[in-house]
């Protein structure tokens, strides 16, 4: 399984070690995935009691779930809030990004750390203030203001997102479009948005992903007609009345199917570990 | 067709940034069909002049003029200039063909139009079988090729080369001095070409403009400036690497006598020199041999081989480090004689070091 | 504010772009300021209606939820979750990502892809069998249930932000201590760790942070006597009974003075920009 | 001290790269006090020979000697060698004094020796004023003598540098040329020097080993090499920029008569040739001269200034460039006639070029 070491060959307690740490990743991955695998086959199981396998499956978890919550409309409004956030917040988001990749001023850093805030500080925190705010201007409630809430995190995420993406694009081919004659717009339409079409590409799936996911703010917001599918979830988890857990879980599987669907299509154009940091 | 000109003029430009000016005041005058090389170490304003040339940074003194018309108020876009940057700038996500066609698709000409022209450009860099790929796809020599057909297929009035060659490797650079040379007597136009290389502008300039700390130093051929810089920090960077400070004699017409550890050596003045006064004494270590009747003797310190013959290095009696050639290979320490033409041994007032 | 534009003097609709970009930047930026100062004055005020300030102020909030919630030990268990997450976090994950990010194996994108997935999805998702594994192998409940729970999504989040710090390192660096006479241990102690000090200390910092924030995993695996804060503040909000609005914000107010300290600490570390993504 | 000893052998040292064979069966044999440059173009084994000998690539065929003990199974912690790494490869978290004194901490040397061998070398490097900085506040030239000291300080019985100076300017790279072989002489260690650049391993090395491919070319003295490359390949590398194709006469000895473009040249066979075969000819350019007699005729393409003469390119009659040196500006189009001394028109077997 191991490439070559340029180092000489191993000693014991490099082994040893080696092993260990192999192990213990490979139990962790293997546990993570087990569990999904329970809540699906649980999902689609008639009883499951005490053995390996369920007797019998069956799809009606999926039908009475889909009733019972209204999924229908749960999943039209998920997306309409979801492709509104992803298009506003790419539409001041981008732009935004460049100004604050191309121009250095007094306190670019400071804008920075702002726009930061929303991300780092948990949705919890600022939900209740954001939503009575919204309440008192009569935004809160419906789909707006689980637009507008939606937007606190994900237009800084753009910001941030784009701004490596842009400052990697070398100034000298802006300078080189203008000298042969490109004016402004021709600049953005020729060679700016080409180059950027990945990073725009990745930081709006990543926003979809996040607004999907986000269940604070749109639980703070939403009225009984705006609930997206994971406040659904939560209402089923906790809402009055025994229910049986396979139809939890016939949820859980639809909200983590749609999920990944989309985290998927975004790894096509991300790298997994640039997602997360990088030095300084 | 490209309007053509008879004289590029610079007066007085001048460029600040913040507290720091960038150019002091350069003047210049180019003719048409000329190759002119800015030359200088890096930070002397040969960049930011090629810059300011081409709009990318506005002047903050002195006007830009082609024959009556001022250029310097000019937008980039609206100069016609073509440019060949360091790292190539082209279009990553453009095949070689549209990156060729750019310039001529932003004046909007016709589609045939383009394609013949984009075609005689490719030709005449020899890339018309690689025009369909990225530029990603091609090596470093190629992408500057493509670089200089984007620049020259607009039928510029004016081609700015910013240190075209410094990102190839020793062998590619040579080949492609040559290349940009042949192009350039090809189409017949008119370059400015900075370059911090020496040998690159004794090469390939019609004539060289020297700059230091934001100031020419001097304009000349390629000749006259390997033979005779008009000062000693234009020596310096000419290759005169043997400078040292002493004091002169009297001079009789342009020629003077040095001493150098007590040797006295034939000398021709460039920098008026007074009587007695301190000088800097240039020679190139090519100009200065190992001869048994030589006048200077020296210690010998390291002896390097370069194929047909020797570059050396050692210490005068008071210490002075020398460079110089010696057709055989000299041993360290071996004590030995060397001579200069007094020719080749030129005299600049100042004593100190540039 | 703007430093000089390399390229020519601005045309009036770049002008009005420029204008009315900052414009919307600034007003979310100031709204968002706005927001977290209603809720720090509220939390000080005796009563606060209508007025632009309130009458009077005064800390008897703070104390009131101090007491009414047990913050004392809330506090203690918070500290102990989060310290044991964050230990744990950096014994397995910087090993293991220096384990990835030095060898090639086949199939190592998919490691990394499936690292990414507890990062991506949405706790919620997981949280719920998660749980319910744990409960089963009679882990949840306590404390141990909260840290294990806790680590499914730190330990990756440790290795995604330790990897490219680790590729950063040079590997001839390494070469040079093996050539000068550097055993494995001596590379570790004497090489490795001084140059990854900056990584570990802003990954773990990070990891501290995501662990005072995570609600939905220490919410289901806590039982009354390991509630952390983030918790604690979720029932004061949700609990039964009446409770003065002024007492949830001195709640927020604390919780998010400890959240954003230690984020604090941890910017000196690590570039925002460089926390959220960067291009391929 | 160091152990010493008097020979070094590579003995058929071979590693493969999965298919890829890097090493095909290196034979090698260093004297103590020999400093020696392997030279080649990317990718001829050079620098994995040089990995395989510091122990930080296992060799998968061979043996490595010195004098009776066998080093090639020995990690490389225990080899004793020092290396100087082409991106210095510096502990960038310590002092330059820690940097230097890293190998010495690692043998667990007494605290007084350590300091005393430390400024020594420091002295020898001529860096004992900057012991307190970090690498990263150093110049590149500063951290390629700080990479030095930290291999010489150790007394290595091997010095190991993997082209220590690619990625210095080139007015530095002179400076640490000298330095380079300055220190090789002072401590008098034997030296193994990587290097792609032909000029660098003819100006230090006392002998050569040109590689291709993973295999040995030729091995010999600078002069060796320079004036009598073994093989077309070793000729193109060492600049024989000229290499033609033709059919070669009836040799008399080494002598022998080619014809270029439809002229006779007289000429020194290297390789055996049969007559009437295929052969290569090769010829610097600075060996072939402009001559009013001379045998050559070409018309002239380009023409560039070196200072005391001219670098042109021609074409003769049948197509051929030919690269020649020339004491006055050619005109493109001028006809010239080119000579070159018989003993300086090398000839190769075989008609392809390398």
């Amino acid at each position: 399984m191991f490439a070559e070491r340029a180092l000489g060959t191993r000693t014991p307690s490099e082994l040893i070690w080696s092993v260990a740490l192999w192990t213990v990743m490979g139990l962790f991955v293997a546990n993570f995935m087990l569990m999904i695998l329970a809540v699906l086959v649980n999902s689609f199981a008639t009883q499951w009691f005490g053995t390996w396998l369920p007797p019998a499956f069956t799809t009606k978890w999926y039908v009475s779930a889909w009733r019972e919550f209204q999924l229908d409309q749960v999943l039209v409004v998920t997306m309409m809030v979801v492709g509104a956030v992803v298009v506003i917040s790419g539409l001041i988001g981008v732009p935004a990004a460049y100004a604050l990749a191309r121009r250095n001023f007094p306190g670019k850093r400071f804008v920075l750390l702002l726009l930061l805030l929303p991300l780092m500080v948990p949705p919890i925190t600022y939900g209740i203030p954001l939503a009575t705010v919204l309440y008192e201007a009569r935004l809160a409630g419906n789909i707006w203001g689980v637009i507008l809430a939606n937007l606190v995190p994900t237009v800084p995420f753009v910001v941030l997102v784009m701004i490596p993406f842009i400052e990697q694009i070398d100034p000298r081919i802006e300078q080189a479009a203008r000298l042969f004659g490109a004016g402004t717009g021709q600049l953005f339409v020729r060679v700016l948005v080409p180059l950027l079409a990945p990073g725009i590409l990745a930081a709006l799936l990543l926003v979809l992903v996040r607004t999907i996911a986000m269940f604070e703010l749109t639980f703070f917001t939403a009225g009984p007609s705006s609930q997206t599918l994971v406040v659904a979830l939560y209402y089923a988890v906790y809402a009055p009345g025994v229910r049986a857990n396979q139809s939890i879980d016939a949820m859980s599987i639809i909200y983590m199917a749609t999920t990944l669907l989309w985290l998927m299509i975004a790894l096509r154009f991300v790298n997994p570990v640039q997602l997360v940091g990088r030095p300084r | 067709m490209a309007r053509t000109f008879e004289q590029l003029r610079l007066e007085e430009i001048k460029r600040d940034f913040g507290a720091m000016s960038a150019l002091k005041g350069v003047n210049l005058s180019v003719r048409r069909g000329e190759f002119i090389a800015l030359l200088g170490p890096s930070g002397c304003g040969k960049s930011t002049a090629l810059n300011c040339l081409a709009g990318l940074l506005p002047l903050t003194g002195g006007s830009i003029w082609l024959d009556g018309q001022r250029i310097d108020t000019l937008r980039p876009e609206d100069r016609g200039f073509g440019m060949v940057f360091q790292n190539y700038a082209l279009f990553p996500h453009m095949s070689v063909r549209q990156n060729v066609a750019f310039g001529l698709t932003m004046q909007k000409r016709a589609r045939a139009e383009i394609e013949t022209r984009v075609d005689k450009a490719l030709d005449i860099v020899r890339l018309r079988d690689q025009s369909h790929k990225l530029p990603g796809q091609l090596s470093g020599g190629q992408q500057q090729r493509v670089a200089i057909a984007r620049a020259i297929v607009i039928e510029p009035r004016l081609v700015l080369m910013d240190e075209p060659l410094s990102n190839l490797d020793a062998k590619l650079r040579l080949e492609m001095r040559s290349e940009i040379r042949r192009i350039h007597n090809l189409i017949g136009a008119t370059t400015i070409y900075v370059t911090h290389d020496q040998e690159e502008a004794l090469s390939l300039a019609d004539r060289i403009v020297v700059m230091r700390d934001g100031l020419v130093r001097q304009v000349g051929t390629p000749e006259e400036l390997f033979a005779r810089p008009l000062h000693s920090d234009v020596a310096d960077f000419m290759g005169y690497r043997n400078l040292v400070s002493t004091h002169a004699g009297r001079a009789a017409g342009d020629e003077v006598t040095v001493t150098i550890a007590g040797a006295r050596l034939g000398a021709r003045v460039v920098e008026p020199v007074g009587a007695g006064g301190m000088v800097t004494v240039a020679i190139r270590p090519d100009d200065l041999a190992v001869s048994p009747e030589g006048p200077l003797s020296v210690t010998t310190d390291t002896s390097e081989y370069r194929g047909h013959d020797f570059y050396c290095s050692g210490a005068t009696a008071d210490g002075t480090t020398l460079y110089f050639t010696s057709p055989r290979r000299l041993a360290p320490g071996e004590a030995v004689r060397l001579a200069c033409s007094p020719d080749r041994v030129l005299v600049y007032a100042g004593g100190a070091r540039p």
